[in-house]
């Protein structure tokens, strides 16, 4: 048996099961899409249940042998030996071939050479080109060589050349050669001996669901976008500001904004309660008034302590599930039944924020298509085809259980290919 | 099995208080759930009557609804969890009269259940009791005499040859009495009297 | 020009006696389109769905299913001009298909007038008829007096449209179909707040002022979005926001009137046959078609 | 011979520091000063490769992110080795002070050269580890892991406790999935079992350390087994219990009333006549763990199947499978959200009055039987068998894992995993992944020897008056006493040097970071500071090598500028800084002295945020004592999430 291994995606559960693979002596190519690691957990800043940072991903042995437990920014990934990690690399197709995978892979240029980089950032500095910049919901601009988010591994920028102008003053600037504006698309194969999928999820997009008016007004986000204005590190400085610049002082969360319902996502995502929570605490600690409307509060005993802190920081909660934003003088109101008190309630707030629904990666399923079940989530170990899966991909859940399920998954692909009769 | 041998600090929490105090008490002495659950029951018999089970009660039919908005005791929602517990006093009240029909709750209903029908099945099991607007009665006793809702009048069919309009013919009203019959609605009529009083508009 | 296109024609009662303007722009405009109606094959009341329902829900099944089974028999497609009737037509002819037992129980009724009905005869409403069987291609070559410079904004009604399942319209929350052919006849569509919202009629047995605030609510939502007038299809909408307009407005402040076009008036205006409405005008609209008119250059 | 290499990082850092002026104020301290351009780059590693030898000890100023990874790791032999992140945490965070921001520099480089006057080479080990794992088995993960253990050729012996068969098994997980699921998984784990060595009987004692502890065990029949074992899984699994309103539902004292496990069995075996309405009565003040609520929409799904009319009483429903909600209400199973309030009996029946939220109002049914559906909690023995194991609960008596998100099986006690149900209730399905992470880490335990290499505290036995402070203290267990002494167990050493401050009388010495080496840093750093600023205030940020250090080198990358007269000074962790030194750092003249640390719970070490916090109360208490401003000491948690804290927290402004 050969010991290569491909880890589709590197969020939380990809580079943990990625570490562990390399730890157990196996060869690791982790495949990322993004030019940066991290997935979904990466835009979440601070994360439940220790509420510290999405980048505390210690995996390896290094833990007890060295002085550091690992950072994401600071573990390099990429400089493991075991561990070759691809970003901007999307996979084309997974052939089976006798007992082996033989998995294309199609990078696109960074035009920033990851070994040539030193991360001065003088690139930036002198670029011209502004755009919105998408991860901070557009309101502030970035450039056409950028980094995504300032924690984002590789450190290395990208070129984003869809609005690059090729004026070449950041080759110019960049005395060691790190940027190379005519690089071209790359393809390989690998040979693999298990495929491993991580690939994640991402939140549904609420504009096709109506009544929300998410997308009518600009003040009714996602958990996602609303832990973008959370983070310091965003547009705002983690001030809560309305699209037009005012302090934030209320905010309405709706859970399950399209999740348990037959007409979107039927299934429950799981891990929306308790991110829900952990906003509201960080909105309470900034003096904004939180009203949460939900059905049933699901959060696990692990994380319990952020429904006893929101309880205590006086969010308001309202069981019921609101069907619809109207939009009030430029204010988003949610009309909501408090099923508990009997009353139809119209609750103006500066803010409405929808806890959209953990569904698989969009662009994935094509290509993955054969290896998913139910959903568009793959099972963990589908033995006939010898795929394995873990994290989110596997369906929705929290951090802590994604990444348990990636150390199961380490074991059940090293017993596959090394040991276990 | 022991319950004193517990050492765990989760059933010593009272994390969880009883969302009670939010509103007050309806009724003083409380109202029994029928044991044989009959009005459910004969519900879930009905054309389409079983998506009732699908409900949770989170409450966006009455968020979604029209009258809701301008009528705080109209409260769809409320009105399913009657059925569901087989609280036929339901059937007698006037407000699922109030019921517009128009849908929007079912076509928000997470969990698909037909609302505007199970509001009309709880409608006919109130006829009995009165609880039935006049208007209605009259339309359903036009129905069962002439075939049509409405009297067709000698002018009007006057226009209606002047205008070019053909010729609709009759209904054949006792081919519809002797398809009913076994229902019995003709007899019901005669002996209901519509506790809305007065007649309605039209 | 080639064989018409038959429809049985399920007259129902409000449009035929009530509102026969509306039966008679729409046999017009359809006979323009090369589309006959084919009336009088022992269809009875509906029977209608808002009240009826509600006090015999087995009755109106069985009535609805002998009128399925006279459409069944006459081998064409049945299409309802009136919204009600159509839903219930949509509506028993679903039952009957997709509920077997309710199938049996119902038909042991009507084998007994020696009938049957299996559910599977195809119902339309005008929409389908126009939009989906005509087309919009065909509808546009035969407009000869384009509405131009005037907005208009559709309201569907809630029984046309719901439930999509059985009606088989576009969209339940955001249909467009009638824009599209507010569009074809030149004028511009008006998009308004709550478009799906019940225009109130149902209640108004029950609940008249309940009805009227609902009624009124939509009027003024309209004139809001700019809509120089409405169009529509159902008959009983018609009653509730064009005969009742003034009643129904009553105690909402300033004074003002929304013209009420129903579909196939509208297209009899861009077909060229102002005559047909403008003669009825006065007769079935309490609200002042004149003005309207008149910025559309007709009816002097 | 003592070297400096400072990196302009590709040109750069010299628009925002003054290198000239570097390079002069720091000659005399060290022999070689050496500027280049791209350290991090093949051609700067080269150079820096050819101008070390062996026994040099190295300053290197340049960034952190670029160069303190993989490649100085790869090409540099040397020990003594210390970095200054003059880009992350001087220039680029300092931007508009040029000045003031090469005066810092200069001080940092200079606090560098005492550091490595003080330096040591660190001590390293290698230790045997035993190749065999014992795993105490109460469930389907105690035979998972064992099984799994034993196909990858570990040595494995289950301990089971006494009258565990195959039904057992099947009863106490009865929460965890459906019946014929959990009968399929026990029966294909139970087939490679066979060989795997089951001892019947309970938990001795255990001494020694991870790779070699060494474990009584006594059996059923008296006899005692004496065995070492590389790692220990515990999995003694789940328990149900009543919950505590289970005497309010009259349980114990109605037969009418009874567990749902019970009902269930029994009306497996025969349809009960007289129960047509059963009355499920969920215990409204106790959260519900997921399994727990699907295993409560399992029973009554199955029970509304075949008939009985369920009405259950609850609180918010958890499950992680929504479906098994909607088909128990498919089925009929009524659902009411609310509380039982009172359960009377008569010759009808149970007439229960429920508080149904949803209506507010009361409700009254007669039940034929109530099911009060049982809680799932860990074992009773659990706080004993953590107690004899030296590892710690939380406080719902389950076993803690040292870091919960990251960390899922890790006991507080290296080379001791949990597995299954004692760290919480799971699926089948979650129990069986957590079985695998526990074989995971075991299995990297006993697979190879144990080598480590760190500076460790070092015991100056004439100073030690055995006060067993730092025992104590040591969160690792890697502090023992034995005749009379202490001594350090290399093998559970974090090197995070808790233990030095815990020690009142200072007789534990950290390699490289004795006393004397931070009061003759903090002395240089003053002053060189004074030299080059004058009377310009100052602070100290103590910080601890994980999630401080890391926040402050975000605010390099973020471009969260803050004052220049702040010097982080690094500790491996917060927990190791003592009064002592916060006072040693107000005398040699700093304003403010603060210890960051990472955030509440989230020590690396597990106890570092907690105690440097109270050693900072402490110190203020005694600053308020003697008149002083307790304000000039704070302690604070920083994290790379939040890389504006260093802006929050420095309140000096250069």
């Amino acid at each position: 048996m050969g010991d290569t291994v491909v880890v589709v995606g590197a969020g939380l559960a990809g580079i943990q099961v990625s570490h562990q693979l390399a730890d157990l002596g196996l060869k690791v190519h982790l495949v990322e899409k993004e030019a940066t690691v991290g997935g979904l957990s990466a835009h979440l800043g601070k994360v439940f249940p220790t509420d510290d940072c999405a980048l505390c991903l210690d995996a390896c042995e290094e833990l007890f042998s060295g002085h550091h437990r690992r950072c994401q920014y600071r573990s390099l990934l990429g400089n493991q030996k075991k561990l070759n990690l691809h970003t901007l690399t999307e996979i084309k197709s997974i052939k089976q071939d006798g007992g082996r995978f033989s998995v294309s892979l199609k990078t696109t240029p960074r035009y920033v050479m990851l070994d040539r980089c030193v991360v001065c950032l003088e690139c930036i500095n002198v670029c011209d080109v502004e755009v919105p910049d998408e991860m901070n919901l557009g309101r502030v601009m970035r450039k056409a060589i950028y980094r995504s988010i300032p924690q984002g591994v590789p450190l290395a920028p990208v070129i984003d050349m869809n609005s690059c102008t090729k004026c070449t003053k950041c080759v110019d600037v960049c005395k060691v050669g790190a940027i190379d504006l005519e690089q071209r698309s790359k393809t390989r194969t690998i040979k693999a001996d298990a495929v491993v999928l991580a690939t994640g999820v991402e939140e549904r997009s609420p504009s096709i669901l109506p009544g929300y008016a998410y997308g009518l007004c600009k003040d009714v986000l996602t958990q996602r976008e609303l832990a973008r204005l959370l983070d310091s590190t965003g547009a705002t400085n983690g001030k809560v500001l309305t699209a037009s610049g005012k302090q934030v002082e209320s905010v309405t969360m709706i859970l399950c904004a399209g999740s348990r319902d037959l007409n979107a996502i039927d299934y429950c995502s799981q891990a929306c309660c308790t991110y829900s929570l952990k906003h509201a605490i960080m909105l309470r600690e900034q003096g904004v008034g939180v009203t949460i409307c939900y059905m049933d509060l699901r959060v696990p005993l692990h994380s319990h302590s952020f429904l006893e802190r929101a309880r205590e920081s006086d969010v308001t909660f309202v069981r019921g599930k609101p069907d619809h934003v109207i939009v009030h003088e430029g204010s988003p109101v949610t009309i909501v039944e408090d099923t508990e008190a009997l009353k139809r309630l119209e609750i103006e707030s500066d803010l409405v924020v929808l806890a959209s629904p953990l569904v698989p990666h969009a662009a994935e399923k094509e290509v993955f298509n054969s290896f998913l079940g139910d959903y568009g989530f793959a099972a963990r170990h589908d033995a006939p085809k010898g795929i394995y899966a873990c994290g989110t991909a596997t369906g929705p859940t929290d951090i802590p259980a994604s990444v348990a399920e990636a150390n199961a998954v380490a074991l059940e692909v090293y017993m596959a290919l090394k040991g276990g009769a | 099995m022991n319950i004193d041998s517990l050492n765990t600090s989760r059933f010593l929490r009272n994390d969880f208080k009883p969302r009670l105090a939010r509103c007050e008490l309806i009724a003083v002495t409380p109202t029994s759930i029928s044991s044989d659950l009959e009005f459910r029951n004969w519900i879930l018999k009905q054309p389409e009557g079983e998506t009732l089970l699908r409900c949770y009660q989170c409450g966006r039919c009455t968020s979604a609804c029209p009258i809701a908005e301008i009528d705080h005791s109209f409260n769809p929602r409320l009105f399913l969890e009657k059925v569901i517990l087989a609280d036929e006093s339901l059937a007698e009240n006037q407000l699922i009269w109030t019921c517009l029909t128009c849908e929007q709750c079912e076509v928000r209903c997470p969990e698909h259940v037909k609302i505007p029908q199970i509001l009309i099945l709880a409608k006919v099991r109130g006829l009995v009791s009165g609880n039935t607007p006049e208007t209605a009665l009259d339309r359903a006793r036009s129905i069962l005499s002439q075939g049509r809702t409405i009297q067709v009048s000698e002018p009007m069919l006057k226009t209606r040859d002047k205008m070019g309009l053909p010729s609709l013919g009759n209904p054949p009203v006792k081919q519809l009495a002797k398809a009913l019959k076994e229902l019995g609605l003709a007899e019901k009529l005669e002996n209901i009297k519509s506790i809305y009083g007065g007649d309605g508009d039209e | 020009m080639s064989k018409a296109i038959e429809y049985t024609y399920f007259p129902g009662c409000m449009i035929p006696f009530r509102l026969p303007h509306f039966e008679l722009t729409m046999r017009e405009v359809l006979s323009r389109l090369n589309i006959e109606l084919v009336a009088d094959e022992g269809h009875s009341c509906c029977p209608e769905p808002t009240t009826f329902t509600g006090v015999d829900f087995e009755a109106w099944l069985t009535v609805g299913a002998r009128n399925i089974a006279v459409s069944e028999s006459t081998g064409r497609d049945t299409m309802a001009l009136c919204s009600g009737c159509f839903h219930t037509l949509a509506m028993v002819g679903h039952t009957l298909q997709s509920d077997s037992k309710t199938r049996e129980r119902i038909n042991k009724r009507l084998k007994r007038i020696g009938m049957e009905a299996t559910g599977e005869v195809t119902v339309k409403n005008i929409l389908h008829v126009l939009h989906e069987d005509v087309g919009l291609d065909k509808i546009r070559k035969s407009i000869v007096q384009p509405l131009k410079d005037i907005s208009i904004a559709a309201h569907y009604g809630c029984h046309l449209v719901r439930p999509i399942e059985a009606t088989h319209m576009d969209d339940a929350e955001d249909p467009m179909w009638m824009e599209d052919l507010i569009e074809v006849t030149g004028a511009k569509p008006v998009d308004y707040p709550d478009k799906m919202a019940c225009c109130g009629a149902p209640i108004s047995p029950s609940d008249e002022p309940k009805s009227f605030v609902l009624a009124a609510d939509k009027l003024r939502k309209i004139r809001d979005a700019g809509a120089d007038a409405i169009v529509l299809v159902c008959p009983t909408c018609y009653t509730q926001m064009e005969m009742q307009q003034k009643k129904a407005i009553e105690h909402l402040g300033p004074e003002f009137s929304l013209p009420v076009l129903y579909l196939g008036e509208m297209m009899a205006l861009a077909m060229g046959m102002s005559d047909l409405v403008v003669n009825n005008a006065r007769r079935y609209h309490r609200v002042k078609l004149q003005p309207l008119l008149e910025k559309m250059g007709v009816g002097k | 011979m003592k070297k400096l290499f400072l990196c302009t990082c590709n040109g750069t850092l010299n628009k925002l520091l003054d290198f000239t002026k570097i390079g002069k104020e720091v000659k005399a301290l060290y022999d070689v000063v050496e500027v280049v351009d791209n350290l991090c780059l093949e051609e700067g590693l080269t150079k820096l490769e050819k101008g070390l030898s062996e026994d040099d000890r190295l300053a290197i100023g340049a960034c952190s992110s670029q160069i303190i990874g993989v490649p100085m790791k790869q090409r540099i032999k040397n020990d003594l080795v210390t970095f200054v992140p003059l880009r992350e945490q001087v220039g680029w965070v300092h931007v508009e002070e040029k000045e003031s921001a090469t005066n810092k520099a200069i001080v940092l480089l200079s606090d560098a050269s005492v550091q490595l006057d003080h330096m040591e080479s660190p001590t390293e080990f290698t230790e045997s580890v035993v190749d065999r794992v014992l795993v105490m088995g109460g469930g389907i993960a105690g035979l998972k892991a064992a099984s799994d253990l034993h196909r990858l050729g570990v040595e494995v012996t289950l301990l089971e406790p006494s009258g565990q068969n195959n039904e057992r098994y099947l009863q106490t997980s009865v929460f965890m999935s459906d019946t014929d699921t959990l009968i399929n998984e026990l029966q294909a784990i139970q087939k490679t079992l066979k060989k795997v060595e089951r001892f019947e009987g309970t938990f001795g004692e255990v001494t020694g350390q991870t790779g070699s502890y060494d474990v009584t065990l006594n059996g059923v029949n008296g006899n005692e087994k004496i065995r070492e074992y590389g790692a220990i899984i515990v999995a003694s699994g789940n328990q149900q219990y009543l919950p505590r309103s289970a005497k309010k539902m009259r349980h114990g004292k109605s037969e009418r009333v009874v567990t749902l496990d019970s009902l269930m069995s029994r009306l497996k075996k025969k349809r009960a006549k007289e129960s047509s309405t059963i009355l499920v009565a969920v215990d409204f003040d106790a959260p519900m763990f997921s399994v727990e609520g699907s295993h409560l929409l399992r029973s009554t799904r199955n029970l509304a199947t075949r008939g009985y009319t369920i009405i259950v009483v609850h609180s918010d429903i958890r499950t992680e499978d929504e479906n098994l909600y909607r088909e128990a209400r498919d089925s009929g199973v009524i659902f009411i959200r609310g509380k039982v309030t009172r359960i009377r009996e008569n010759e009808k029946g149970l007439t229960c009055r429920i508080e149904n939220t949803l209506e507010s109002m009361e409700r009254e049914v007669i039940a034929d039987l109530v099911a009060i559906p049982q809680m799932v909690g860990p074992v009773n023995e659990t706080a004993l068998l953590a107690d004899k194991l030296g590892v710690d609960c939380d406080n719902n008596g389950f076993i803690r894992t040292r870091y919960s998100k990251m960390k899922p099986v890790q006991t507080s006690r290296r080379g001791i995993f949990v597995a299954g149900g004692a760290k919480m209730p799971m699926s089948l399905s979650d129990a069986m992944a957590s079985a695998q992470n526990a074989v995971l880490e075991a299995f990297k335990v006993v697979r190879s020897p144990l080598t480590r290499s760190g500076w460790i505290p070092v015991i100056d036995d004439e100073q030690c008056d055995v006060c067993k402070a730092c025992l104590e203290a040591c969160p690792n267990d890697a502090l023992r006493l034995m005749d009379d002494r202490i001594v350090h167990v290399p093998a559970h050493c974090e090197f995070c040097g808790i233990c030095v401050s815990a020690c009142p009388t200072r007789a534990i010495e950290f390699q490289s970071h004795r006393k004397e080496s931070w009061f003759a840093r903090f002395e240089a750093v003053a002053t060189t500071h004074r030299r080059l600023e004058g009377k310009k205030p100052f602070s100290f940020v103590f910080a601890c090598s994980e999630c401080a250090n890391a926040s402050i080198d975000q605010a390099g990358f973020a471009g969260k500028q803050y004052g220049t007269g702040s010097y982080v000074i690094q500790f491996p962790c917060a927990g190791m800084v003592s009064p002592i030194e916060i006072l040693k750092g107000l005398v040699v003249g700093a304003e403010h002295v603060i210890v960051a640390h990472c955030p509440p719970g989230g020590c690396h070490h597990q106890t570092g945020d907690h105690l440097s916090e109270l050693v900072v109360s402490f110190t203020r208490d005694m600053l308020r004592e003697i008149g002083q401003d307790p304000e000039r000491v704070q302690a604070t948690y920083m994290i790379a999430a939040m890389p504006e804290k260093m802006q929050k927290e420095v309140p000096v402004r250069g």
